[in-house]
């Protein structure tokens, strides 16, 4: 069920402009704890734009997987996007099983930017590629048991219909699993970003990092793409996780669109928040942390029976 | 005239005996063959034909294992010059009598109808058959054969033993004692029970040596092992098949005294017995010819199976008879081919059959594939149709285990089969040169045509006879 | 049925326990001839007013059994060339101990089974079983080849008794063919015994054991 | 008349072999007419499968009488049989041009023709038994089909490893088909003929039966964990493009007669449905583990069977559970997904190991620990996997994605309305096939990362040159047929619809489409979209980074001299995963890592060992074999002892038997 000409222009809008500010806004945050002022708010806009404007250099190694990883991140990304309702709002499109689809997506971007990493040959972009696989392996598991109790909560399969207008009156009965549900679409969020406590963004030991050492190689308007692919991906982790934790009503038109917009960058403050006060697992904790939201889902759908 | 089927052969045999001439000495056993063949042939179309006043007569059960014998006999016979070509320096004249006499004897024993007759036949038949296991002349042939000899005089001393007490049962029953089948069959409703439970066993432990049922068998892998492959094919194939039919006729009786149900419950018995004794011997046999011994004894174990489920098993068993004797052929015929070929009869030595004798080991290793009832040979219809009598019958349990014995046997047998056909043969074995010849081929390939026909195309004339006497069987 | 059958009966039964007892291998070859010509007088005896056949069958009993077994035998031994003790497995009076437990579970065996009447009296039937049974000893528990085949010899005797109940169910050609049967045996015997003792150079046939699993 | 187009086919292939045999050895005559044969082979049967599938089944077959015990020549070809037919007459045919280079005649004198000959055999005999309606008929193609595998796998029989898993094969195979002929006795003694034809009650004792003979049966061949221990050595040793069809098609027999046989059972109990579900995700979930352990690329793709295999039955078992709780939904999603991934894998996997045979032809090698930087001498085969590796990892745009979206849909729909048991069973199973796919993934990552990107990790790598065209055509066919599927998924449903009328006739009036469930005509939209934003982006990124200098090294935080060595290894990549699947896998490490402060050369190695073959079935194999020889003595050679044993049982017999 597509929306109207206005929605989908608003979600396009905030779907293109809102990912980097959510970065925008985490840095801020970490910054405020740590007493720094911190870059502006739209640095991530710059960084990126100066990317894309930038020549690159490509090892003789790589062939054009290296080139893909980039583009099917950004791709796959856009897409997933344009599917997820943002703040109660339907996504471009509707149908039973579109979460599958964005799950997939990803799937396929995660795909492709581990091969560009292995296509470098370089042993620390495999240790990450690697890492990542493993992590990706616990993740995906904790997504769809959180989507099945919002399914079985809803009585539907589709993501606009989950987090639609209906969601009050849901929480009123599937509240309790609603709430491990959200801690557990939470931790997902963070390992599939590669946010503390999984990853590292900004750390300088190649040897913890996951996303970051990925992308060692990639360069310019290549590592542009990929920036802004990741924001993206947040972006729409956030979307999902902002409904789902704050179901307010729908006022009118430009009220629930502001409301969206806020509700995500909240989300991002609390990424920052979580960013500043925790710190890093070891590598050989994480699977248990996915594991732990891999249960909570459970207990979510196992509230739910009736 | 039933007698000729007896006779002709017999006096071939004194020829072939007399004859001078090495060179045509050999042919005479085909000819003998053919000529049996060609009786037998008319006999079949015959209703039923009786001779000395009902002491030889040709029932449907004869009809089957006459007909099968005599065709056995007659593709093994054309083996026989091949075979002798390639063992030269031997003497012949014993051997070609002794086998055109073992097929008279076979004829009569399958023909007499009184026991004690049939007493005397059988014993000839293994009188007959014993130079043909000493025809190697070694230590270990001559081992083999005194083994035979004595184990299976002793077996069917026994058989008669216990036909005494089958007429004793008949003399406590009120009628004279006598043992002539039909009127035994007659008679069967008065005989006494307990004298003829007791004849039964000792008829079944007598007839069960010759046919070679565990724990009875013990002669079998060394008659087996050491005799040439072609008289081991007349032995699986033919003699086992002839004490088949001894045991046949009592469960006759037993059926027609009422006694049936005790008779089968015997028979299941020994037959799920004989097949895991073959199983367990299998397992990593490392003699092929000696694992073709106890695959014998395991089939022996499904045809007295088959009797005793009753029912549709009845005429899987007789069905089995046939398609049994044709894959041993098939097999002792290719294991001789191979066992020429390499010299040996130890996996150790024999390995990669299919670059020194491809035909050969390509026929063994069908062979084998056919004897443990792979569709769509043969066998597999038979086994299948017992399988489907104990299940319809509602014995799930004798089922399983018969199942059980199938998978170990082939899991055993495999192991065996496919070291001997599979690899790179030995330096050794390579400068041998054999060569596969027409005559030692040929005869092979004839039964593995028949085994595969068998399970694809039964012709009506031969599942007549089986119908026939699988009902002659039936009657309580 | 005459009286004067147990008495031979008794004999045959002696007879069998002499058999497992004495070490000589003449002797066992000779008290198996004895054996078989008083079957042949006990054929005679059981059917004494029957017809010419019956004699004719114990004529053949008694010469077959008598004395061209027993010559074959003999010569056997004279080509081997083998020294004289019989060398069982097991001792001789543990086997003439067997002999008797087994001649009086015959006794108890055909008890359990419904005799004719005219058997009822008569030692016939446990003679029959006793001896088969002392074949059987002997062929287990003796080693050399030639002392197997007078166990062999003794089961044939043992059935032979067995027959004696019942001689109109064994016509005369059958009953011919039965021993001539037996004397080929005997004969093919006798022969691979000879092969045995060239190629062995012994007739223990505890030798013969190569062909094993 | 399809039937007769199949029955023609299968006559032509059957034969397709045997004029090479009467053609000198050197001769390529031989090869190209048995080709040649199997194109008309496939031509008629598949076009009669085709027709099958469009044109709603109608008649009943041929029936002719078949002179043995219960037999009939009975042959129908209705929607189920006719998608097996389709895809085994396709795959046989591209198998066999590919086999035209990979496995000439000139270069294999010795076993070019046999091999040739069986091959021809195994396609007759598959699409014989999906077509048979008769016991025995079927099981004739049956048992001819495991020989024919069982010939075929053993081609290099002059290798030890080859012979032992040839007789493991052999093994398990007969173990199976003794399943069967018990499983048919009992239909037999349920039905009282030997018709393969519904319904049935599902309650008798001997149906049970029959479901459970028929379950490990037909599971021994379709691989199904923990029945799956032959397939892994085969697959890894036969001739590749034999794996492709054995791996894509052979084994789908075994789903075939799981298929067949539950659709004679109108209402099946529920535990039916939940055994082959909790089969399903075991086996696609370890099938993954293990494949993600192996160093052998062709083992590590025959254990991605196991998995698929185990997907295939997550949709049989909802299917199962749908008819048994009369949900027709469940049905079609469960059903058709499993079907639809029956000829997906078909596809993807005869593709993947296409690719991985020119692989080992060009470099020699199956360890994929001594491949790398395939892709620049070997793009078309490198592209041909890359898109066989993300189908069947289960990713858009391709085929394998829509066949595990409709069990997904299928799943979810269980779970949001359903009683308790369904919707936890269906809830837990999507769980387990999200970490199926996303271990997939990862495997696939690590394969196609270690053998075509980086750079070479030895010498005859190195050296590697693209594979002949004759060999990369199928590959390109098949991967087009993925693509197709993938973005055109529409043209399929009706198929899966019908193929879940036929299987459940009781409910086609209820039957909904499969269109209407699933969101299959959005997934076009989607894969589309997807599409065409990679090109114009990977395009517009070509031509921004046209300046890029050419001839640098890998930055790699500027380590100065990396090495070929120095690459992760696949071993490295799924050390972590193993890891977390060590309870099952049970890796045998060994090797001394480096310690100390000047440490001498350290070495480490690891290896996954099949957990149920080589650490169940082998040792109690050897120790039955043990106790049987114990048994031996018996047969001790001492003519005595054998008289004893007479006398023995003569006495044993007249106590116990005669005593009645």
């Amino acid at each position: 069920m597509p929306g109207k000409l206005s929605d989908v222009l608003a979600h396009a809008v905030l779907v293109i402009t809102l990912p980097p500010l959510m970065l925008g806004v985490i840095n801020k945050t970490k910054a405020a704890f740590a007493g720094r002022v911190g870059p502006p708010l739209l640095q991530p806009y710059y960084d990126i734009i100066k990317l894309l404007q930038k020549g690159s250099v490509f090892s003789r190694t790589t062939t054009w997987v290296f080139r893909a990883g980039p583009v099917v991140g950004v791709a796959t990304a856009l897409l997933a996007a344009v599917l997820v309702p943002i703040g109660g709002r339907p996504g471009f499109v509707a149908f039973d099983g579109d979460f599958l689809v964005v799950a997939y997506l990803f799937g396929l971007g995660r795909f492709f930017t581990m091969a560009a990493a292995l296509d470098t040959g370089s042993a620390f972009e495999g240790m990450g590629a690697a890492r990542e696989a493993t992590f990706a392996c616990l993740a995906e598991p904790a997504f769809v048991l959180g989507l099945l109790a919002l399914a079985r909560a809803s009585g539907s399969l589709s993501l606009s219909t989950m987090l639609g207008s209906g969601m009050p009156f849901v929480w009123t009965r599937a509240g309790a699993s609603f709430v491990l549900v959200a801690v557990a679409l939470f931790i997902v969020l963070l390992a599939e970003n590669s946010r503390i406590p999984v990853d590292d963004p900004n750390t300088h030991l190649e040897l913890t990092m996951i996303h970051e050492v990925m992308v060692l190689d990639h360069g310019g308007p290549a590592l542009g793409l990929i920036l802004y692919g990741a924001s993206v991906k947040l972006f729409v982790f956030a979307a999902v996780l902002a409904r789902l934790a704050l179901p307010v009503g729908i006022g009118p038109t430009w009220a629930a669109w502001g409301i969206a917009g806020l509700s995500v960058l909240a989300i991002a403050l609390l990424i920052g928040v979580v960013e500043s006060t925790m710190a890093r697992l070891r590598l050989t904790h994480i699977p248990s942390l996915l594991v732990a939201a891999c249960l909570l889902s459970v207990f979510g759908l196992v509230l739910l029976v009736r | 005239m039933l007698l000729a089927l007896v006779i002709v052969p017999l006096v071939l045999g004194a020829v072939a005996f007399a004859t001078p001439s090495p060179k045509l000495r050999p042919w005479l056993v085909p000819l003998g063959a053919v000529a049996h063949a060609a009786l037998t042939l008319y006999f079949l179309m015959q209703p039923a034909a009786a001779a000395l006043g009902g002491w030889l007569v040709l029932d449907p059960l004869g009809k089957v294992v006459l007909g099968f014998v005599s065709l056995l006999f007659l593709i093994c016979a054309f083996y026989v010059p091949g075979y002798l070509a390639l063992r030269p320096g031997r003497k012949t004249s014993i051997f070609c009598a002794a086998l055109l006499a073992f097929l008279g004897t076979m004829s009569l024993m399958i023909l007499s109808h009184h026991l004690g007759l049939m007493w005397v036949a059988i014993e000839s038949a293994t009188l007959s058959s014993a130079p043909l296991l000493y025809f190697n002349r070694n230590q270990r042939s001559l081992e083999a054969t005194w083994k035979y000899l004595l184990i299976g005089s002793v077996g069917i001393a026994l058989a008669l033993f216990g036909s005494f007490f089958l007429a004793y049962s008949a003399l406590k029953g009120g009628m004279g004692s006598s043992l002539l089948f039909e009127d035994l069959v007659h008679d069967a409703p008065h005989l006494s029970i307990p004298w003829l439970h007791v004849a039964f066993v000792i008829l079944l432990v007598g007839y069960g040596t010759k046919m070679g049922l565990a724990p009875m068998h013990t002669w079998k892998p060394d008659a087996y092992g050491e005799a040439p492959g072609l008289v081991g094919a007349l032995l699986a194939g033919g003699l086992t098949n002839c004490a088949f039919l001894a045991i046949l006729r009592f469960v006759q009786i037993c059926g027609a005294a009422g006694e049936g149900a005790f008779a089968r419950h015997l028979l299941v018995v020994m037959g799920l017995v004989s097949m895991a004794v073959a199983g367990i011997f299998m397992a990593g046999q490392r003699d092929y010819k000696r694992m073709l011994a106890y695959s014998s004894v395991e089939h022996m174990g499904i045809l007295v199976f088959g009797i005793g489920i009753g029912g549709l098993g009845t005429f899987g068993a007789l069905l089995h008879l046939v398609n049994n004797g044709l894959g041993k052929g098939l097999l002792f015929l290719s294991a001789g081919n191979i066992h020429r070929a390499f010299g040996s009869k130890r996996t150790e030595d024999v390995t990669g059959a299919l670059r020194l004798a491809p035909a050969s080991a390509a026929l063994f290793l069908a062979g084998f594939f056919a004897i443990t009832g792979s569709p769509p040979f043969g066998p597999f219809m038979s086994e299948f149709t017992i399988l489907n009598a104990a299940v319809t019958g509602g014995r799930f349990a004798t089922a399983a285990l018969f199942l059980l014995m199938l998978a170990i046997v082939f899991i055993g047998m495999g192991a065996t089969v496919l070291r001997v056909v599979q690899g790179e043969p030995s330096d050794i074995a390579k400068a041998r040169g054999y060569k596969e010849r027409f005559l030692t081929v040929g005869p092979a390939v004839v039964f593995l045509v028949l085994v595969v026909l068998m399970g694809v195309y039964i012709p009506s004339p031969v599942s007549g006879l089986l119908h026939k006497a699988a009902a002659s069987l039936e009657l309580q | 049925m005459t009286p004067s059958l147990d008495p031979l009966l008794v004999l045959v039964l002696l007879l069998n326990l002499f058999l497992l007892g004495t070490t000589r291998l003449r002797a066992v070859i000779g008290s198996s001839a004895l054996q078989g010509v008083v079957l042949g007088v006990l054929a005679f005896v059981v059917h004494g007013h029957a017809a010419i056949e019956a004699f004719l069958v114990a004529a053949g009993a008694v010469i077959v059994k008598g004395f061209i077994i027993p010559r074959l035998l003999y010569k056997a031994m004279r080509d081997a060339a083998i020294h004289r003790e019989v060398e069982p497995f097991i001792g001789f009076i543990p086997s003439l101990l067997l002999g008797a437990v087994g001649a009086g579970l015959s006794v108890l065996f055909a008890q359990t089974l419904p005799l004719v009447p005219e058997h009822k009296a008569t030692l016939l039937l446990p003679t029959s079983f006793a001896t088969v049974l002392t074949g059987f000893i002997i062929l287990t528990t003796r080693r050399k080849a030639i002392t197997q085949v007078v166990g062999y010899l003794v089961l044939e005797n043992g059935i032979f008794v067995m027959g004696l109940a019942l001689l109109q169910a064994m016509p005369l050609l059958v009953e011919a063919g039965v021993l001539l049967d037996l004397f080929v045996g005997i004969l093919v015997m006798g022969i691979i015994i000879n092969h045995i003792s060239r190629e062995f150079s012994s007739m223990d046939t505890a030798r013969l054991s190569s062909l094993k699993e | 008349m399809n039937e007769w187009l199949v029955v023609g086919g299968i006559a032509v292939a059957a034969l397709s072999g045997v004029p090479g045999l009467f053609i000198a050895r050197q001769k390529a005559t031989g090869e190209r007419i048995a080709l040649a044969l199997l194109a008309i082979a496939t031509l008629a049967g598949a076009s009669g499968a085709a027709h099958a599938l469009v044109a709603s089944p109608h008649g009943s077959g041929l029936a002719f009488r078949w002179p043995v015990p219960g037999g009939a020549f009975r042959i129908y070809v209705d929607t189920l049989s006719a998608m097996f037919l389709l895809q085994i007459f396709v795959v046989s045919f591209l198998g066999a041009v590919y086999g035209l280079a990979y496995w000439k005649q000139s270069e294999h004198l010795d076993n070019g023709r046999k091999l040739r000959l069986f091959y021809g055999v195994l396609t007759a005999a598959m699409a014989l038994l999906v077509s048979a309606r008769n016991a025995l008929l079927f099981l004739a193609g049956w048992e001819i089909m495991a020989l024919a595998a069982f010939l075929l796998i053993t081609t290099v029989d002059q290798e030890k490893e080859v012979r032992e898993v040839g007789y493991i094969y052999l093994v398990a195979t007969r173990i199976g088909t003794l399943c069967l002929f018990a499983m048919f006795a009992a239909l037999f003694a349920l039905r009282g003929d030997w018709n393969l034809e519904g319904p049935l009650d599902a309650h008798h004792s001997l149906a049970v039966a029959v479901f459970l003979l028929g379950f490990v049966g037909f599971g021994l061949k379709a691989g199904v964990m923990p029945l799956h221990v032959w397939l892994p050595g085969a697959h890894a040793n036969a001739p590749s493009h034999i794996s492709a069809v054995m791996s894509g098609v052979l084994i789908k027999t075994g789903i075939y007669g799981l298929v067949r046989i539950t659709s004679l059972f109108p209402s099946p109990p529920m535990w039916w449905g939940g055994m082959v579900l909790g089969f399903g995700v075991a086996s696609g979930v370890l099938g993954v583990a293990f494949a993600i352990g192996q160093h052998d690329i062709k083992r590590l793709l025959a254990y991605h069977s196991v998995e698929n295999i185990g997907i295939i039955c997550i949709g049989l078992g909802l299917a199962l559970l749908g008819r048994a709780l009369w949900r027709p939904e469940l049905v079609v999603l469960g059903l058709g997904g499993a079907l639809l991934h029956v000829w997906n894998h078909g596809l993807f996997k005869s593709l993947l190991f296409l690719a991985a045979g020119s692989v080992i032809h060009a470099t020699g090698t199956r360890e994929i620990d001594l491949l790398g930087g395939l892709l620049k001498p070997m793009p078309r085969t490198g592209l041909a996997f890359l898109v066989g590796a993300t189908a069947i990892s289960g990713l858009p745009p391709l085929n394998g994605f829509i066949s595990e979206l409709l069990i997904y849909v299928g799943l979810f729909r269980a779970t949001t309305h359903g009683p308790g048991m369904l919707w936890m069973a269906a809830a837990l199973s999507a769980a387990g096939l999200a970490l199926i796919g996303a271990l997939a993934v990862a495997c696939f990552v690590k394969v196609f990362g270690a053998v075509f990107l980086g750079v070479a990790r030895s010498e005859s790598t190195a050296r590697a040159h693209e594979a002949d065209s004759r060999m990369v055509v199928p590959m390109g066919v098949l991967a087009l047929l993925c693509a197709f599927i993938g973005l055109a998924p529409l043209a399929v449903a009706p198929v899966l619809d019908r193929a879940a009328a036929t299987w459940a006739p009781e409910m086609s009036t209820l039957l909904s489409r499969s269109v209407v469930l699933a969101p299959l005509g959005w997934v076009t939209v989607v894969s589309l979209a997807l599409t065409a934003a990679a090109f114009l982006g990977g395009n517009w990124l070509a031509l921004r980074v046209r300046a890029a200098p050419a001839g640098v090294g890998t930055w790699d935080c500027g380590f100065a001299a990396p090495s070929a060595r120095m690459q992760y290894t696949s071993s490295s990549f799924a050390q972590m995963l193993v890891g977390m699947f060590g309870w099952a896998l049970r890796p045998t490490v060994h090797g001394q890592p480096p310690h100390g402060l000047f440490p001498s050369p350290g070495q480490f190695q690891s290896h996954v060992p099949d957990t149920v073959l080589d650490r169940l079935l082998v040792p109690g194999g050897r120790a039955t074999e043990r106790a049987f020889h114990r048994l031996r003595w018996l047969q001790r050679g001492s003519v005595h002892a054998y008289l004893v044993y007479i006398l023995a049982t003569l006495v044993w017999l007249l106590v116990w038997h005669g005593g009645r």
